[in-house]
């Protein structure tokens, strides 16, 4: 789905006095509009992300609302400690796109690759940890709706916290996954000097998606783990 | 004018009390969008008319609406519509509290047949006996999916949620027999869901009723279907009673006013108790079902947590039983008039 | 004569791409600090369970390390407006949403939804479910 | 086409020669491959003609299985699945890409002077992720089918045994296609206007598919994360909204409506720009009022989002709630009014021609007024609690849905199909269709208003016999409606085969897609334009103007 979204920035690109050079799609008046235009299907696309989860946010409020003591019973008995980990792998992966793209903008490839590379680590630490956690809850047996054994938290409406949290987590682990084949494809890109200080756009929109998925997870976590 | 009206729109019989108002509105709204619809529609074929294309190079002025055109054109139909909106939410607010004085009936929607427990009168299955010009509340939950109580004569319509309970009310003022539909799509027999409310004249609804109570049942209750039967004899509160009894209640809950292991359920309901955590509460169905399902939840000030949950051991009806026969233990008057509807929580 | 369609060549040589010029990376360095101060200070206010204003606590340090990444990280800070404009109306539906529901359940008339319903809420756990009249549905759905 | 500087009349030269789109590469693989929105668009047109009369087919099937009161045909689990699929069929495959993907593609670069759209592959895309949630859902559809009402109301959609899941997860990938779609319009109308053209000399039919596409990219990720949860519920049972465990079945319906209410403006804004365009075109007038019809898209489109709560009026919402969503769906309608009033504005002192798109004007203004207004008397809230779930709603949304989109699509496919095919069809049989259409509606429909009325629920195999009289009549109109819209499928397939040729411009029209070469060369201009002037502008009259240049 993203890389259908990002398609005018992956052209081969042609070289101009040494310097890679995005292509010109016929109908755009110049490079600049044409790099505007992406950028703001970019935003347009995170938009829809934000929605995406709104609605999962809206499940969270309501059954939070019905069942205040059932949730923060089971937030307390979720790992706190791994759960503050992951924040501050994903705060750290997105200070790293950053300066992934801040490296690129000032021509130092090299750079620019070992902070993707960095970035892609975090991203895969992040998933270790999840599912650390999924197999800790598994054999616990705080599972959502009809599968829930959980023998310490059986306060009415518990089940609900567990199934918002499979719900919500795993659909931002999806999301980490597409944001981290993103970051991969754009890895090998700017390995073989695909952007520069006269283009890199498509570094740039890759960078906004995984702010983003770090975006939710900054809302997520204080929400089911520090309540 | 009324009359007319309504066999022209084919609306059916307006048999309860808030039917007539609600078609004032229906005749007033129609009325305007069949004149706003025909204007419009006139409007553009004698400007087709008048402005027919004279000839190929025919040129047309550049007009562009006035200020005030532009304020009337947005300021009619706000005004239209916001009327129509303030009548019909305040016809919505009436229809949706009912009155104190309503007699409650417990409505159970199953896939595809219709459940209606009396407070102190039989179960019945498919046919809802309702005395003419007494306000009557109808406390509903479904057991599976959701479905919708509809009379189209009532004008009533609520859908039946599963796992909470939704209410309505009407007032049948004309005696007679009227279709209950299931106006929420659930499954293979929706369409076939179908019951009956019968309403009687009061006189003839408290004949009915003594009858029962002693045990004839001398009219045949609509078609029971074969797999529910009529238990006619005994009442939701002496039921209540038994329940009480076997289930080992009265062990820890006297029912005389003195104070035991638990509190007394004397007086209860109603009862303006404090609990543990220091919270002020009144004693109304919500408290007490939650209270048997889960004692945890709100322990009163000055009882230990012993009780166990009652969750999984007693049914839908079983409960709504104790509870009523809780509701009946007054010390005042040993009621036998119908159940008072149950004091609402203010909305926090 | 019809003028035959050529793809314009870029008549002139695009400047460098970007207009702000990218020269330091301090800026990134200070926020991201900030971001890990901030996660620190809401873990240890959510780890004493403050009660009432712990939710609103939560949710306004969220917000802020979620503005400074939109600002900062993203460069929503130098772009034009429509881009911040996107993210406002987004997110203005998404709470539009949330609220709406909220209103709804916390307006609802009280006993419509006891938490112990007649076939509540309560947790069934698998070993004791099998006892009293199991709900249909939840006969259907444990097959 | 050489553009003529000082604006004079510019005699009709001989049409230079140029590749027009439907002859450049015309190779399947050029079609399948395409980068032309033109093409884009085409190809859409013929998908959602096919999606339109398989739903066709599933509304006959009801209609004439609803002569009888009792059993009659087929049994009453094919009948719920019918209804489903009729309902699933039509929205999804049929309403909401029809205008802004099949007409938005094909003109809106063309109206805005681009040469494209601003995503070209993105935009093939979106046709192929169509074609595989269509394909998806069929094949759900061929094996069992779903009897869930194309709402999938909890908890009956999670507990259904019918197979279900692959419909969902259908519909879940055309959510894409939408955004997608969506996504492009709004980027290509902020990137690539013509120099010239401020937000203030844009067509209203680009005004118009704006406003939509803001709301299918705001509004479908909802839809996307309701059905999700609902396959995942179907599938896995996580009890999300399962009342045993507290789960709240409300909660999926504030979900599905927060995308089902904008969808149902995603489905008529685009037919009301097409109305804007029509109604300009052959009344050769400016649009009275253009600020208002522009402005009242984006508030149409905005505020739409807000009046979901009107679907759940007495399904157990709290009454505060009924009150907010009822004072804000009246708003939504209010915008409606202005744009009819300054419809029948435009008719004022214009040249008025009575061709078979005008005809579809005039009863798309008839059912906009009718239909509207009948909503806005079922967002009033007490009248809904009688009218909820009958057929008054069905009545209703058909007759906003087939009234105004289906007349706005029918009435942009005769506008536009010189345009599109460089061939005129056969203007009497038009207007016969077009009035066999307009009654046949009208006596469907108008009976199941009153059938609401007397209270008949919506979704019944079987109905008390009071009922049978309307519901022939309904019947009746029905068939008419069909044998009308066959007339158009015949007499525009002997027009794409065999009408005759026409010339750039056949019905004199200053809107902008009008001013190059019809049918368009794939790149549409050969110089991009610079526009001076608001489009339909008419006060001088040049028969096929030079490209917007007019003496202001």
């Amino acid at each position: 789905m993203s890389s259908a979204a990002t398609p005018a920035a992956g052209h081969d690109p042609h070289e101009l006095d040494g310097v890679p050079e995005g292509i010109l799609a016929h109908h755009y008046s110049s490079l600049a509009a044409q790099n505007e235009a992406v950028r703001l299907g970019m935003w347009l696309f995170l938009a829809t992300e934000i929605l995406l989860f709104a609605g999962l946010f809206a499940g969270y409020a309501i059954y939070r609302f019905q069942f205040p003591e059932a949730f923060a019973e089971a937030s307390r008995h979720l790992d706190l400690s791994l759960g503050t980990l992951n924040t501050f792998v994903l705060i750290t992966s997105s200070f790293t796109v950053a300066m992934a793209i801040h490296f690129a903008r000032t021509d130092r490839k090299n750079l620019a690759v070992a902070c993707l590379i960095f970035t892609i680590a975090c991203a895969l630490g992040f998933l270790g940890i999840k599912s650390i956690e999924y197999m800790h809850k598994f054999q616990e047996g705080a599972l959502p709706g009809p599968y829930y054994a959980f023998k310490e938290v059986t306060a009415p409406g518990a089940p609900m916290y567990f199934t918002i949290y499979f719900l919500t987590t795993g659909l931002h682990a999806v999301h980490v996954i597409i944001g981290m084949s993103v970051l991969i494809v754009l890895t090998f890109k700017t390995a073989n000097g695909r952007f520069s200080s006269k283009y890199y756009t498509g570094l740039e929109l890759g960078g906004l998606y995984w702010h983003l998925v770090d975006l939710v997870w900054i809302f997520l976590f204080p929400l089911l783990y520090l309540i | 004018m009324n009359e007319f009206f309504r066999k022209l729109l084919f609306l059916p019989e307006q048999a309860s009390s808030f039917a007539a108002d609600v078609d004032h509105l229906h005749y007033f709204v129609m009325m305007t969008t069949v004149i706003m619809a025909a204007a419009v529609g006139l409007c553009a074929l004698l400007f087709f008319a008048i402005y027919r294309r004279k000839s190929e190079a025919q040129t047309t002025p550049h007009i562009e609406p006035t200020l005030m055109i532009e304020a009337a054109f947005v300021s009619v139909p706000l005004i239209l519509f916001l009327l129509w909106f303030a009548v019909g939410f305040r016809q919505f607010v009436e229809q949706d509290n009912p009155p104190a004085d309503a007699i409650d009936v417990y409505v159970m929607a199953k896939k595809w047949m219709w459940k209606f427990n009396y407070p102190d009168g039989p179960n019945a299955v498919n046919v809802l006996r309702v005395p003419a010009g007494k306000p009557v509340r109808l406390l509903m939950t479904s057991q599976d999916v959701i479905h919708s109580f509809f009379v189209p004569e009532f004008r009533v319509k609520k859908d039946v949620n599963p796992g909470r309970y939704t209410q309505t009310w009407f007032t049948a003022t004309i005696p007679g027999k009227y279709q209950i539909l299931c106006s929420q799509y659930c499954g293979a027999g929706h369409s076939i869901m179908r019951g009956e409310v019968i309403v009687m004249p009061p006189a003839e609804y408290e004949a009915w009723l003594a009858n029962l109570k002693r045990g004839i049942p001398n009219t045949q209750d609509g078609t029971p279907t074969p797999i529910e039967n009529v238990a006619a004899n005994t009442s939701l509160v002496e039921q209540g009673k038994r329940i009480a009894v076997e289930q080992g209640c009265v062990k820890c809950h006297t029912v005389n006013g003195e104070r035991h292991i638990g509190p007394s359920w004397l007086d209860m309901y109603g009862r303006h108790e404090k609990m543990k955590t220091g919270e002020m509460i009144t004693v109304d169905e919500g408290y007490m079902t939650e209270s048997i399902m889960d004692p945890a939840a709100k322990i009163v000030d000055g009882f230990d947590n012993v009780m166990p949950s009652f969750q999984n051991k007693l049914a839908g009806p079983e409960i709504a039983a104790l509870v009523e026969y809780m509701k009946s233990l007054q010390s005042d008057t040993v009621r036998n008039t119908p159940s008072e509807a149950p004091l609402y929580a203010p909305v926090h | 004569m019809a003028e035959t369609y050529k793809p314009e060549a870029p008549a002139h040589r695009p400047a460098a791409q970007h207009d702000a010029h990218e020269h330091s990376a301090t800026p990134y360095v200070v926020v991201w600090l900030v971001l890990c101060g901030l996660t620190l200070l809401t873990v240890m206010t959510g780890k004493q369970h403050l009660g009432a204003i712990a939710l609103p606590l939560a949710i306004a340090i969220a917000t802020t390390k979620s503005l400074l990444v939109l600002l900062f990280f993203m460069h929503l800070k130098e772009q034009k407006g429509i881009y911040g404009m996107i993210i406002f109306v987004s997110v203005l539906f998404a709470l539009l949403l949330m609220g709406m529901t909220i209103t709804d359940v916390a307006t609802r008339f009280k006993p419509l939804s006891p938490a112990g319903a007649p076939f509540g809420s309560r947790v069934q756990l698998p070993d004791d479910a099998e006892g009293g009249d199991k709900p249909a549905l939840e006969k259907e759905v444990a097959h | 086409m050489l553009q003529s500087i000082d604006g004079s009349p510019q005699t009709l030269a001989a049409p230079a020669e140029y590749t027009p789109y439907l002859k450049d590469g015309t190779t399947v693989m050029s079609w399948l491959n395409t980068r032309d929105h033109k093409r884009v668009g085409v190809m859409f047109l013929v998908l959602v003609t096919l999606g339109f009369f398989l739903g066709g087919i599933f509304a006959l099937a009801i209609r004439i299985k609803l002569l009888q009161p009792g059993p009659f045909l087929y049994d009453a689990m094919t009948y719920n699945r019918l209804f489903t699929l009729h309902g699933i069929v039509m929205i999804f495959f049929f309403m909401i890409p029809a205008i802004p993907s099949g007409f938005g593609n094909f003109v809106l670069p063309l109206m805005i002077g681009a040469r494209d759209v601003a995503f070209p592959r993105l935009n093939l895309a979106s046709m192929y992720v169509y074609l595989l949630g269509a394909s998806l859902a069929l094949w759900g559809m061929i094996h069992g089918g779903v009897d869930t009402g194309w709402t999938f109301y909890t908890p009956y959609s999670s507990t259904t045994t019918t197979n279900a899941f692959p419909v969902i997860l259908g519909l879940f990938i055309i959510g894409f296609s939408s955004i997608m779609t969506g996504l492009n319009f709004i980027v290509t109308v902020h990137t690539l206007r013509a120099p010239g053209m401020t937000w203030m000399r844009m067509p209203l039919f680009v005004w118009a598919v704006y406003g939509t596409s803001i709301i299918q990219v705001l509004a479908t990720p909802v839809l996307g994360l309701a059905l999700c949860v609902v396959g995942v519920e179907n599938t896995l049972h996580f009890g999300l909204f399962d009342p045993t465990r507290g789960g709240d079945p409300l909660l999926f319906q504030h979900l599905f409506w927060f995308y089902s209410h904008p969808a149902v403006y995603i489905m008529v804004l685009p037919a009301m720009g097409v109305m804007s365009e029509v109604i300009c075109a052959f009344s050769r007038k400016n649009a009275f009022g253009y600020n208002m019809i522009a402005y009242s898209s984006l508030g149409i489109a905005f505020v739409g989002f807000f009046a979901w709560g009107h679907h759940m009026f007495v399904t157990g919402q709290s009454s505060v709630n009924a009150g907010i969503f009822g004072v804000i769906s009246m708003l939504v309608g209010v915008f409606t009014a202005i744009k009819v009033f300054n419809w029948v504005g435009t008719l004022y002192r214009g040249s008025i021609s009575f061709n078979t798109p005008f005809l579809y004007a005039c009863g798309f203004l008839y059912f906009v007024v009718f239909g509207g207004m009948t909503g806005i008397a079922l967002a009033t809230v007490s009248l809904d609690v009688h009218w909820h779930d009958t057929y008054f709603v069905i009545a209703h949304f058909h007759f906003v849905m087939v009234g105004a989109v289906i007349m706005g699509f029918l009435a942009g496919l005769h506008y536009w199909f010189p345009k599109m095919f460089g061939r005129t069809y056969h203007d009497g049989w038009g207007l016969v269709a077009g009035s066999l259409i307009i009654l046949g509606f009208n006596a469907t429909f108008i009976p199941q208003f009153l059938l609401g009325n007397a209270g008949m629920p919506r979704r019944y195999y079987e109905y008390p016999d009071q009922f049978q009289a309307l519901n022939v009549a309904s019947t009746a109109g029905a068939t008419l409606l069909a044998f009308g819209l066959l007339i158009i499928l015949v007499y525009l397939v002997v027009a794409l085969v065999s009408g005759k040729r026409c010339e750039q411009n056949p019905w004199g029209s200053k809107g902008f897609e009008w001013m190059t070469q019809s049918p368009p060369s794939t790149h549409n201009f050969d110089v991009i334009p610079t526009i001076t002037t608001g489009p339909h502008d008419y006060r001088t009259h040049t028969h096929s103007a030079a490209f917007g240049v007019h003496h202001v």
